[in-house]
């Protein structure tokens, strides 16, 4: 099996589907010739030409609502928003269209596609180059969104995104981009949508992670293990659909359990997550469930590693939850 | 300012040449007018035999007394909202007839008349007023939120505009795909000020993608008129905008709106990319039933433009013409009435709401955790206590 | 004191607003000579002039971009967004920019405007005329977020949003626009924002609500007492900033919690406040809090009344919660 | 498709006359020039005096300079990022001195220069692009996104187009106090397709709202170059969407800028309305320090513009015209280079980083409790590991 990094997993994914299925089209600012400005598409536009790789204007409300009608009419678009920070122009094509249609019009239209966004922090990215802004799209019935921490995961669930039935956003974690190197298979495989990943096995407590701060996450819980509490860590990968079977059944078993996540903490997704284990695993919850998050404030340029849920802070978690 | 709804339309002009030069510009965008005051029309330009504009007129007047017949319906209390096209027939019926019928149409909120002349059945359209166990949207919209797939007319939503660049990623869909299909977006005035007006327009324009851009301007955003909308005097000339083609046609004319579209869709489906087709009509009636437009304009005003009426300047000319005559002008009105109220009949007849499992379906292909959670919560709700779903029963 | 309803108040606080200070204004589509289409913004154009009672083209960004200019310059504005489901195309601009504009410039600009927008369902008004956003904005940091419930807090807490120096999203409960009466004072007063306001004094859970469900929340709890459940109601009234002290002394008393809002329940702002209650009120909770909310799915027009978390929902949820 | 950024400018044209009739357009954007190739201009269209003229010159090589050593100082690792002016020195320069310094200006993120102009300090100008502890913005930003309010120069945002509405909004406010403010808007020509530009001069347009629309077309949109951005053959053309004036002008020459933003104020201020100002000039370096543009352009084609390159052009005129010599351009640039050297010392000698407590001011005009208790949670983590916040000591 070939090693690869996140991006170039990406990039694999997306050669694989085009390949695969003529109806796949790639369309955003920069994605074509150039390839874009974190080189996901490169190779695309040499080989599959202008009209599957589309350079488009800017214009993010276009860039989704070009894709809907596409998609309405059997094609399975891939659009990119150049970095989560610009997804919000097209906000309203996501919560009121995209989201919506297939509900609306009583199942008589779908609106399978594709929205990839590099999303947060760690990269000196500042307030635009570096927000997480899943929360916003779990909340919007209709969405699935995804998040890989890893390229195996990277290119298998993407896959999955693009022949999935329903719209997808899929948040790529771009401050590993290269940074987190694997084994990825050749063609084609696709990984589930919905289910997360037990990356560590553990008793005394559960910390949640998803993309760039999973990895934060497995260190912590590799530096809680030299001081001997023993952690398990979950991938979640899949957002929405949300693997609860999994999180209920780990945090019965711990009965401590620690969301992490780079967005402010304030309604983010570790909020639901919170909720929901406490809906779920109240009577087997030993601490309260714990959220190591990035704070309520823009994302900070100069200071973004103390802004940043990394190791350290989920490290006093871990003790602190454990000795609740 | 010239207020252009106050004026009558302008007389035609010889078209200008044009100094194709960069930096240098000169295009008009004259009123094109096919139907003269008198009934007449200059015979090259009548687009239909006569019975297919029998046939149109037919269908402007059913959709007539069918805004009508519904207005009145929600006074009665039993629909919940209407939001009619009085006045706006010629506009609606052109464009929609102008297209091939394979071609997709992406509507605004008042074209149901271009999906009942696409096939949507009349029972079923009421039945999505009703939003009733019939309504195939399942009671999950709205009135006058309708799509209907077999007709290619695409999903309504609310937010003015979005439809747009729809429309542009669809006819740039077919094109890869190799389909000879141009893709139809009706919009009013209000919406040209809108996000998504510009950045549809900008990508077809870029890419030749074959849409016809239909701007109904009925001279109201709600109760913003069209000259507090833009300071552009025309709405056809956002098209230079984009590098586009733009025209701009009288909108109560329905033969005139007829051969502009006709015009368009030869542009597009030749790779010569979009147009921008202003067509000048009015909202003759309030914006929906919710609004009370002489809360903001002056009723003189409505006056002059009642007497352009759209159908009554197509019955003037097919009177005139011979294709139609009295006789057979008020058996075509009794029939749509029969029709309309045979349908409405039929329509109230279904129980007037869908099973609440549809309240979790399509949200998802497949309802995840959740839908089918929450519907079993909701089941039991209402099992527990039969108030639940009731408004007469509980709380404000 | 005379009668008003939640309509009026409004209008009554727009106009003491901008008799007391020039630099107020109010903009938005219909705002003007028409008084708006709920007719919040009525007589103000007759009364103060088309400079500062300004109908808009139809643009939702420019509405809310504009007013982020006047604000910068030294006005006041309060945009009107016709129904909060179409507050989106303003999205990048309120996200990006209002919350952000303190901030990221040090503290040198401000950005003190008001966002008015109607919200909430239970007037057959379909997908679009009946969504509940507000968790987007509590998850932005930089904004704050109001709903009031009744006329006399419409009032007070609208005044006390032109006049406070961050920017507001205020959300006003349509259902009860006219339905909802009561005294309100005349002239010039303000509530703070930040303050909950307990409705009900009780003793075995609490059930937190606002705006529309307020409503619907006291009723149950009327219920309730009938059943010999004795449940104390909170009004949020603001929801950013939380008045997180009246909470938790509430249901460190009563063990219990129940919250109620119209959004979809996922990442709604009831799964915040769900996580804040466990974390503050761990070893005083006797049940999980409980969340009674709408589903995940786009609101419907048909099934509203099923949809809507109302009285009798909220009852059952009392008597589970109680009897957990 | 004609290639604006490949082709000469076109010569200048008279201007034809306008048929002023709804509907009718006739409407030139000629690229207006005043600064000929060989270093001389028409003496009426010279604008200033010649010290103004050098100072401006020396504002330009200023900002090169700057702009170069900041490149490097990118590469070195000393700084973040950073994102340059180079080939675009005389429309910013042209634009800024061509308003009033009681005009505010919402800049896009290449105009440090009008920051610079306006009497931001190059040593606090330095400490924002090394976000330290004496940044204004107090670290919160990336380099380039500087915000100066003693100069009236607005915050920048790396959103595309978000500060055109601001503009207006701003301009519009001044106007119901009173004041004589026109309000002058940087943009690229990318961000002519975003929404914001759409809804920015609609609005303006309609009010008639004292703006200057300063469009700098550079040629590209990191890697998009112009005529793949829209179809229009000139960005100026966009006016006509919106009833508004709009010109094109060379944008490498200084007073040619300069005379049109001079003649775009006075139209505002007299309450004629905005400006749509086209100035044509290009991005001769990549995008920023994030970008190489080998991957997407031709060199050759750089090679064309770089011989048109602003400073060039200046310097000519002025040797030309006796306001400069080579010995007193000489002495300038050796002053300029000294000035940024020790502003350079200067800043890098302030503390790295902001304190803990600013992450969290600012936030609101007061903390709310949220952010004094994070406040404390963070205080707390990092007196407990000193790696909270170092970043070669944890994680990946
Ligand atoms: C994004 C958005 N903002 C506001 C509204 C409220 N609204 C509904 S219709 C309308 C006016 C639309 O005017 P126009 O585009 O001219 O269409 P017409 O109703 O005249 O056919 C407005 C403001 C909306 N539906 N969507
Ligand atoms: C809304 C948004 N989308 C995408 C980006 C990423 N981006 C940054 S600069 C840029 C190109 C801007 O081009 P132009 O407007 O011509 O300005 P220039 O850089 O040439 O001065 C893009 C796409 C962004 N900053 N904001
Ligand atoms: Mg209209
Ligand atoms: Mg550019």
């Amino acid at each position: 099996m070939p090693t690869m990094n996140v991006i170039q997993a990406v990039n694999d994914a997306l050669r694989v589907a085009m390949r695969q299925d003529p109806d796949v089209v790639v369309l955003g600012e920069d994605v074509g010739r150039f390839g874009g400005v974190f080189r996901a598409t490169q190779g695309l536009y040499d080989e599959f030409g202008a009209d599957r790789v589309i350079d488009t204007p800017l214009a993010e409300g276009g860039i989704v609502g070009t894709a809907v009608g596409m998609a309405l009419y059997g094609l399975r678009p891939v659009s990119e928003i150049q970095f989560a920070d610009f997804i919000f122009p097209a906000f309203d094509q996501i919560v009121n269209e995209v989201a919506k249609y297939r509900y609306r019009s009583g199942g008589q239209y779908a609106c399978p596609l594709v929205i990839r966004a590099p999303y947060g922090g760690g990269i000196r990215g500042g307030h635009y180059h570096s927000q997480s802004p899943e929360a916003h799209f779990i909340h919007t019935a209709g969405l699935k969104v995804v998040v890989p921490s890893n390229p195996h995961d990277a290119k298998g669930l993407l896959l999955a995104s693009i022949r999935d039935p329903d719209p997808v956003i899929f948040f790529e974690p771009k401050r590993v981009y290269r940074a987190a190197k694997g084994e990825v298979p050749e063609g084609d495989y696709v990984e589930p949508l919905g289910k997360a990943r037990v990356t560590r096995p553990g008793t005394q407590a559960t910390v949640i992670a998803w993309g760039a701060m999973w990895h934060e996450a497995d260190q912590a819980a590799r530096e809680a293990a030299a001081e001997g509490l023993d952690c398990e860590v979950i991938d979640l990968r899949s957002l929405q659909p949300l693997d609860l079977d999994a999180l209920v059944q780990s945090v019965s078993r711990t009965g401590r359990a620690i969301v992490v996540h780079e967005a402010p903490r304030t309604c983010g997704f570790g909020a639901e997550l919170s909720a929901l284990l406490q809906e779920r695993c109240f009577l087997h919850l030993e601490a309260p469930v714990r959220r190591v998050t990035g704070f309520d404030t823009p994302f900070p340029y100069t200071l973004e590693n103390e802004y940043l849920p990394r190791a350290p802070r989920i490290l006093q978690a871990i003790r602190e939850v454990v000795s609740y | 300012m010239r207020r252009e709804h106050e004026v009558s339309p302008v007389a035609r002009h010889p078209r200008l040449a044009e100094v194709d030069q960069p930096g240098f510009f000169l295009r008009e965008f004259p009123l094109q007018t096919v139907l003269r005051d008198d009934g007449t029309a200059d015979p090259a330009e009548v687009p239909l035999a006569d019975a297919d504009l029998v046939m149109l007129y037919r269908w402007m007047v059913l959709n007539r007394a069918l805004d009508e017949r519904m207005i009145t319906l929600q006074r009665q209390g039993r629909i919940g909202f209407y939001i009619g096209s009085i006045g706006e027939e010629a506009t609606i019926f052109g464009t929609a007839a102008g297209v091939e019928t394979r071609d997709w149409i992406f509507p605004c909120y008042r074209e149901h008349g271009a999906a009942l002349l696409r096939g949507l059945p009349l029972v079923t359209y009421l039945c999505d007023l009703f939003g009733n166990a019939r309504d195939v949207m399942k009671g999950r919209q709205m009135p006058c939120h309708e799509a209907w797939r077999p007709g290619r007319f695409a999903s309504i939503s609310s937010p003015i505009a979005t439809q747009i660049p729809h429309a542009v990623g669809a006819a740039w869909a077919a094109r890869l795909k190799g389909d000879d299909m141009v893709a139809l977006a009706y919009f009013g005035d209000g919406a040209t000020s809108a996000h998504d007006f510009h950045t549809g327009l900008n990508f077809a324009a870029l890419r030749k993608i074959p849409v016809i851009f239909a701007c109904r301007n009925n001279g109201w955003a709600i109760s913003v008129p069209r000259e507090r909308q833009t300071a552009a005097e025309t709405l056809a000339q956002k098209a230079l905008a984009y590098g586009m083609h733009g025209e701009r046609v009288d909108g109560n004319d329905l033969l005139a709106v007829l051969n502009a579209t006709r015009r368009a869709r030869a542009r597009a489906a030749a790779g010569e990319g979009p147009t921008l087709l202003e067509c000048v009509t009015y909202r003759l009636e309030g914006h929906s039933t919710s609004d009370d437009p002489r809360a903001y304009r002056p009723a003189d005003l409505v006056e002059t433009w009642k007497r352009k009426d759209p159908l009554l300047r197509m019955r003037r000319f097919l009177l005139r013409r011979g294709a139609l005559d009295e006789a057979a002008d008020a058996k075509l009105r009794d029939e749509v009435r029969e029709e309309l109220q045979r349908a409405l009949r039929e329509a109230e007849a279904f129980p007037p709401k869908p099973p609440l499992e549809t309240l979790f379906e399509d949200v998802y292909a497949e309802p995840l955790r959740q839908q089918r959670e929450q519907l079993r919560e909701l089941e039991a709700a209402v099992a527990a206590d039969p108030r639940v779903g009731n408004p007469r029963h509980a709380g404000t």
